[in-house]
């Protein structure tokens, strides 16, 4: 039998070592899998390289991981946001490295990395300092840059409802990078609200298929971010 | 500042209205963060527009009620937002396949500094220990087909933000369609600026004194 | 207000003009639009480019477009299948040209032309007769070839259900090329079973968002191109 | 051939079983186009694996009923099919991710001429004239993480589809894991090809005889 259920989120990222590349899902707090990142906190993985499009709120989530000092390099396209105060500190202090990506090259670098395209051309940051440095080519009359495809160890995702072969729906703008996440990774740990029987996600509706999960943990109640930030907790509690 | 020493030039809304008037019947829309996002309350009765946001929305409505927020649901500014009958979600990847690929007709964005070629400079101010952001800008200028920007005129220290050349890291080259301004409605032609309208109260010769770049007055031809 | 739907195929199909690149939905019988490429046949638009997994069965929709000489190219990847013999015979006899592309790589291709994505670099086909004359690179060791996006002016696609903005859901594998080629074309034109209010279909479920549509005809009870084939049914009939 | 005559070698359905022996629990498997087919019904009792068909499918179950088919519900092969509950549909891009992203465990293909160091050749005899048709067929060789070939040893004329050298165009170079005739199977290994199990009734120098390039037997290290 196949089953893709683990029972904790600390058993779900017990894998994860020193140095990996993970990418961890979600816009903002919108499909952050904080469950997940907390566990991985617990566990203690350093030196980690983490995709995802921020760097995290406050002092819980991706933010405290980054806090602990277990990420070495922040891949993202808008590393500082309103409520985002440890990445910024750090990398002043010259303490992080950031690669920034332009959101949709970001993307479709994940999305590569998941389709076995190891490289692509796009418009975007051409002309700009992002772009320098980048092998250029013109097709068609215009110019565009070559991306690479980035792939990772580790995803850690957030969905809405899963099935016990790693079938997936989201929730609302919560999806963002979630899907294109659970292809790019050698494994692939997904935290559900809910767990559903096979067949209970109606087989037109799965947004990831299940062949690109291969952990899934239910966290019926997930934290909600915003708030956590808004009460200035600050993980581990 | 214009507008309030002199009691001339368009406010805000008016510069948001501005833009929402030249959105046609049937637009896919995408707004930026700040300003921009003024826009879609000022769209003329009667003209459906559809609007991106590109976490993964299409048919992005208005803000919820306060406090009625899902913060599951929210605009690329993380803010909350609502989804209109017939509205969408997707992926990242399948968002910016509709902003690479030239399906999104028209973006809205602030500027840093625009030149008189149509260049922005929008997401970095270059600043040496400043932190770099770039977000979905420079997707957005390369792939949208029309690109207006919606800004001040001048910078809180009254500096021009319409210049010769971009001071400021781009965001893209030969990008930007439309400049609507609190003292404007400037359009980038290939033979420079070109003003279309200006805003009550302010003159030709006032307009080029706060521009950094040549300006192209030819009402005949680009006035509506 | 927005309104994608107009009332016949003829009309939904009036605008492709002669030597346009015409993409077409469907594998083999299965989510082929037969009432528009009927209606194309009707329209008459000649020296046409047709993107289609295949080439049609019998006689009826894409083999009967073909039958009445107005493709002058194919761009596919299986050409022949058990019920094909028009495009074979046009073939034979050197009356139809051929760009064979395998399967993935023609999916990535048009994904790209409606990604904007101009090329991309796949492992498919590297040292072998498709491969020749593409050029190569490697990356991480492995070599891979480049392709190029394709986009057409008008693709053809049929679907389940569709409201007035174009947002579609399909129907089981009748899916396959839809979603990609409603991307890449300047004009997509859609036909479905069904039309339904704004709001009829979960925004959670949309397969293929309206941005990516033009026009939409329904077309209540399609034919059944394998029915027709079995009964060896001509188009025009 | 060799079955009919002297009662020796394996049958189609053995053959399938042989491949199915070979499928984990868990697994995600393509199945290509005819012999390959076969396989499903042969998996043992217990072991859950999961059928991949690149036109949009994960989870298919076998063939419905006669005259129950949906000619929208269909596999590679352009024949009916069921879907399993815990099915997904997906489109072409989205089913070629699967397959180019290394996601598919085993695929099994059916073959024209195997190499002794795994070259393909199964979508062309090159004849002229003769239409060529690839379908997925180079896509899955370059993607998929296992490539097991299920084929008759001979061709109908009696020739090795074993070969030093292919001579028939390329699906794809060094692909080819493992082969599954009715004579034997034999794993493609860097030293060359190794026979892991001969068929009853075939022996070393019979298989010798009916193979186009060099075999090692060496049963310790390679038969289970």
């Amino acid at each position: 039998m196949i089953n893709k259920i683990v029972d904790s989120p600390g058993r779900a990222v017990g894998d994860i070592f020193d140095g990996a590349i993970v990418m961890i899902g979600g816009f903002g707090e919108a499909g952050s899998p904080i469950e997940l990142i907390h566990a991985l906190i617990d566990h203690g993985a350093r030196n980690l390289t983490v995709v995802s499009n921020n760097t995290g709120s406050g002092h819980v989530g991706l933010a405290a991981l980054i806090e602990n000092r277990q990420v070495s390099r922040m891949i993202c396209s808008f590393p500082r946001t309103t409520n985002s105060k440890v990445f910024p500190e750090l990398y002043k202090r010259g303490e992080i490295e950031l690669e920034l990506v332009p959101q949709g090259t970001l993307a479709e670098r994940i999305r590569a990395g998941g389709a076995g395209i190891p490289a692509f051309y796009t418009p975007a940051s051409v002309d700009t300092p992002l772009g320098e440095g980048k092998e250029s080519r013109v097709f068609g009359g215009r110019k565009y840059v070559m991306e690479l495809a980035i792939r990772a160890d580790f995803s850690l995702v957030k969905c809405k409802a899963a099935d016990r072969y790693g079938n997936l729906v989201y929730n609302k703008t919560a999806r963002n990078f979630g899907p294109v996440m659970c292809t790019a990774a050698d494994s692939t740990i997904v935290q559900a609200r809910e767990i559903v029987e096979l067949g209970g996600i109606d087989p037109e509706t799965v947004v990831t298929p299940g062949i690109f999960v291969n952990k899934v943990v239910e966290v019926i109640n997930p934290a909600d971010e915003s708030r956590l930030v808004a009460e200035n907790r600050i993980y581990p509690w | 500042m214009v507008g309030k020493e002199s009691k001339t030039g368009w406010d805000v809304v008016e510069m948001a209205a501005n833009v929402a008037a030249d959105i046609h019947n049937g637009a896919y829309v995408n707004l930026g963060i700040g300003m921009p996002e003024l826009v879609a309350g000022q769209v003329p009765e009667g003209r459906e527009v559809i609007y991106h946001t590109e976490n993964g929305l299409l048919g992005m409505g208005p803000p919820p009620p306060e406090g009625n927020g899902d913060p599951e649901l929210i605009n690329a500014g993380k803010k909350c937002v609502t989804a209109i009958p017939g509205a969408c979600y997707f992926h990242h990847a399948d968002s910016f396949t509709m902003i690479r690929g030239r399906h999104i007709d028209i973006c809205v964005l602030g500027a840093l500094q625009v030149s008189e070629n149509g260049d922005l400079a929008n997401w970095s101010t270059g600043e040496p220990g400043a932190i770099p952001a770039v977000g979905g800008a420079m997707d957005l200028v390369a792939g949208v087909r029309t690109i207006y920007v919606i800004s001040r005129h001048l910078t809180k220290k009254g500096e021009p933000k319409i210049v010769r050349n971009c001071t400021f890291p781009l965001t893209g080259k030969q990008v930007v369609d439309r400049i609507y301004t609190d003292m404007a409605i400037i359009d980038v032609k290939k033979e420079g600026l070109l003003v279309r309208k200006l805003a009550p109260g302010i003159n030709a010769d006032y307009l080029r004194q706060n521009t950094g770049a040549d300006l192209i007055f030819n009402f005949n031809c680009g006035n509506k």
